[in-house]
């Protein structure tokens, strides 16, 4: 059994049923982030997990034990959350000692700890300062030290980032990323920003009105998403509407340009319509290129984005966005031009909801 | 913007310090006359030399202090856990918390003497200390607006809802959150409404007449029925008091600023 | 939660309810009892019989609508012009409205009769309409807190300063931005200021009193001094007007929440 | 001279020097986008144009003519806020009919003009809503409605997209931009998002502390920003030490390698450091590159980021990042490894403050 087993778990509000029979387990030491818009449940989970809400149904199991009949306090749980949430009344030392203190652990001992803490959270030199004397990004490491310092079975991260500026969302996000991997903590992250997700989970659980679309590492989500939603959500995408042509060899039409796709097509019949995905990202313009890897369409728009220029192609109804890396030598397509572009087979991916 | 609305503006603002300013001005100024021809603490000393004066004030601070404790030990609780667990019965309890400024102070004192009159199950208007109880409770009824304003207004500067959870992630239960956490972070805005209930008790007139009751208020309107000076005297010490505790509020809410708990 | 922690919540709101209630159900049971062994409505058909019950409250109605009149004019252009050019002065003015809760009435009355008596520069003292005017003056003082703090919330929904850039851009004048564009806004907040200040008016009793005008506080007292239940079927009254009142701003407030305004 | 023209413009709230003699000229027709972090003071600039702040010094002029004694409601300029700013008491119809009536035109010409202005931002079905009835990006349309429909001069916009969810910033950016093409009206955006600014202006002024560091087209100001400020505040960059070995050859070594810059290096003389410019895009990894165009570094860290994998090595002192599409075939190189990153001459630039 994993380290943190959620088993039928499910959560309504009066007549909303916000966690839809969620199961999951999470091994010791992984890091794992709730992806999601806001209301798909992702909170909610990480919250009956501190013990905050109650399930409707289910159990949670920590290390072998059910938490049913523990109160938030008797979890053992650290948690961080989007607001510091430091004690206004009390300076950096004092919040870091907050949880030790409680514990009734003797003086040298929270001394020690709190000074090992602030020196992870690199922060030694502010044990004096108080909350509203530091930065968000230097509160939310404080908020960090404090739920680390004693010692949690596990580490819940609230998203934790929202509130802070890109730029120490950027550095903070890898600065946790690090301390958890050095603990070897198990943590889970909620959050609905789809870089921050990809960028720092061993795994990542997307979740849509209250169940679990797909569950996998970053690169699966990204690559293999298996529902339209999670191709949508995680990443820009274009949404191909294609016409089967010959279900047997796979054959489509996009437009009036025929295409053999390497995955097989599955229970369709010739004339059905199935969507396509293509990344942004994966084509690239060779003119003259032609066959199952390229399709051709005119320019309807030319986007300069700064590192990219996302150009705007019309292949029969449907639009395609591709993006190109800019540099100094590039041209980019003009409006009205006629472009190839091209992929590799396994960039259109069949989306089956 | 035009002259004309940056004048308007401005004449409201001074209409308003005028307002107030001038009837307390001509107070002041009457207060000092008691001698013929030149300006004197005369009235002033007449006025604390009363013994009258010293009982009726000193009673009123107790009073006064009495009031404060029972408020807080209302006002505290229930306004953190309606915050906290029941912000649906807010509505309710601002509600609730506004009557006393619309009922007037008449309707509870009748209400309090109909219910515990000398024939009643518990007989309070029977005795000076049951009187005294009822008026503490009154005065409570009086301020409760203020205070619980003040509480609520020093919870809304803190996310009770986090902290409370951050505190219980930690292994706190509800005393050491209430004592550590909370009572810490809203201290000036108890205080503050603490000073607005200590005004309103030293100046409160009507419910300390109606259950009669050696207060100040009733003394300040007896005086000024009898005397020429010193209800102008009386008048400017009882502002002065009020006054001192507006100024110590603004004192307060100051150093709240800058003090940690602010953030 | 702790289930003592959630029943002392509990209790805290129930005490709160009882607080109020408990004296308000004596005051109209004990009304009701006029005729011997049997609840009848007696003391009120004696109460709205009574010529002087028609004088006062009539007066007291009229004395309110002056009041509310004179605090919107204060008010709003003051509230308005705070909040859009003078931001710095807010605490200042915020401190100005607090003043009449804490100074007593008795020193303002002290005040006016010291400021206009007889023998001053504006003998307002000596004629029935002078008086009458410093009484409206001395309710809008006291009134001025509630209407002044309902203006400036209604204020706070609406993104004065933005919304007042908008309309300048698009050609917009001050009275066209007062008129179409704030006014509209705050309506609602207006009115529930108007209440509060309607329902202080009718229950006030000491300014009435020392200035020895017939209003219905002062009336209230002296029934209540004099006769054996009509007292209580007063108070009755009093209540269910000033209940009646903040059930109005109840509804206009409700009603600002779902009328467009709100946004 | 220019349509829009300011001249030695100065700002001083109290003793703060908000905007230090800034100078400008728009043409008729232009977009133009003032970007740069909070307290820059592009918004005051903005706020002057429209009247709401009187400029300490300088003299603005639309048309020729100056504004110096105009008020805000006679200068005949639209504008759309961050807020939304719709009159809460007035339908869509309404506001938009606004400055139509203060104008005092005839009612059937509000009417009509009222039918064609919700045609342009396509809610004439929502004449009837209320603001409260609408979602953020639909208030805003008919905020920039409202703001077109008096025909003013000058359309100004301050940060109009800042309250908006990502989705909706994208395609509302993309509409303001059509439409004002469409009507040919001379604007002035203010933001403090980079690729908002790159993505929809004729030319972009860079604000840096009350002044403009650089004004530009964006491509301009991406591919050659002009002070090291340009450079970091727009597009993600790595700045690398150099040290120069010949001013003469223009040769510098990074690390222990060396190279020869194509831009001469100016007045510097060898031992010095020149501080270079790569964007992380720029370069892709090509093993044996040698020579000008590459550089070989031991990777320490590769984070996969949804369209691009963010990789940085060691060069020297300096860390380099540099990004490549993610692709289903493509590995990542691994921490540790030693990679070789080719560019192309011209992207290699040389930050001169």
């Amino acid at each position: 059994m994993s380290f943190l087993t959620l088993t039928s778990i499910q959560k309504s509000f009066g007549p909303v049923q916000v966690v839809k029979d969620f199961n999951m387990g999470i091994e010791k030491g992984e890091f794992v982030s709730f992806l999601g818009p806001s209301g798909c449940g992702k909170t909610t989970i990480l919250r009956m997990i501190a013990g905050f809400e109650t399930p409707s149904g289910g159990t949670i199991q920590i290390g072998g034990t059910s938490q049913e009949n523990l109160k938030p306090n008797q979890r053992n749980i650290g948690m961080v959350f989007q607001a510091y949430a430091l004690f206004p009344n009390m300076n950096v030392a004092d919040n870091v000692a907050f949880g030790l203190k409680i514990a009734g652990k003797p003086k040298a001992e929270i001394d020690a700890r709190v000074k090992e803490m602030l020196g992870l959270i690199k922060l030694d030199h502010l044990a004096e300062r108080y909350p509203y004397q530091m930065s968000g990004g230097q509160q939310q490491r404080v908020a960090l030290a404090r739920a680390l310092a004693p010692k949690p079975q596990v580490l819940l991260l609230d998203e934790p980032l929202s509130a802070l500026d890109a730029k120490i969302r950027v550095s903070l996000r890898e600065e946790i990323r690090m301390i958890q991997q050095q603990l070897g903590i198990t943590t889970v992250f909620v959050t609905h920003d789809q870089e921050e997700a990809l960028s720092i989970s061993d795994r990542i659980v997307v979740m849509n009105a209250g169940r679990a679309d797909q569950i996998g590492t970053p690169y699966e989500i990204y690559n293999r998403p298996s529902t339209r939603f999670v191709a949508s959500f995680v990443g820009t995408l274009n949404l191909i509407e294609a016409k089967v042509v010959d279900p047997a060899t796979n054959r489509i039409t996009i437009g009036d340009q025929g295409i053999t796709l390497r995955e097989p097509l599955g229970a369709v019949r010739a004339g059905d319509t199935v969507s396509l995905a293509l990344r942004p990202e994966a084509g690239s313009i060779a003119e003259g290129a032609k066959g199952d890897t390229a399709l051709s369409g005119e320019v309807i728009s030319s986007n300069f984005l700064g590192s990219v220029i996302r150009t705007r192609m019309k292949v029969g109804e449907s639009v395609i966005s591709f993006d190109m890396f800019n540099s100094p030598g590039l041209v980019p397509p003009a409006v009205g031009d006629v472009v190839t572009l091209r992929f590799t087979a396994s960039d259109l991916l069949i989306i089956r909801e | 913007m035009s002259i004309w609305a940056r004048i308007a503006g401005w004449a409201a603002l001074i209409f308003g310090l005028l307002y107030f300013f001038v009837p307390l001005g001509g107070l002041f100024e009457f207060s000092l006359k008691a001698r013929r021809g030149v300006y004197s603490l005369d009235a002033y000393a007449s006025v604390f030399a009363d013994p009258q004066f010293q009982q009726t004030f000193g009673y009123s601070v107790i009073m006064a202090l009495v009031t404060i404790v029972i408020g807080i030990l209302i006002v505290v609780p229930t306004a953190y856990w309606v915050r906290l667990k029941m912000p649906w019965a807010r509505p309710y309890v601002e509600f609730l918390t506004l009557m006393p400024l619309v009922i007037p102070a008449i309707v509870i004192v009748f209400g309090y003497i109909r219910l515990y009159n000398t024939s009643s199950w518990l007989p309070l208007t029977g005795s000076v200390m049951g009187t005294n109880i009822l008026l503490a409770f009154g005065y409570t009824i009086l301020a409760l607006p203020y205070m619980y304003r003040a509480v609520d207004t020093g919870l809304r500067t803190i996310d009770v809802a986090t902290l409370t959870e951050a505190a219980q992630s930690l292994g706190a239960g509800w005393a050491t959150i209430l004592g550590r956490v909370i009572l810490p972070n809203v201290i000036p805005a108890v205080l503050s409404g603490a000073f607005l209930t200590f005004a309103i008790v030293i100046g409160e007139f009507t419910l300390a007449a109606l259950l009669d009751r050696p207060a100040f208020g009733p003394y300040l309107q007896r005086v000024g029925a009898n005397k020429a000076y010193e209800p102008f005297a009386l008048s400017v010490i009882a502002f002065a008091i009020t006054w001192g505790c507006l100024a110590l509020i603004q004192l307060v809410s100051r150093f709240s600023k800058t003090a940690p708990r602010k953030a």
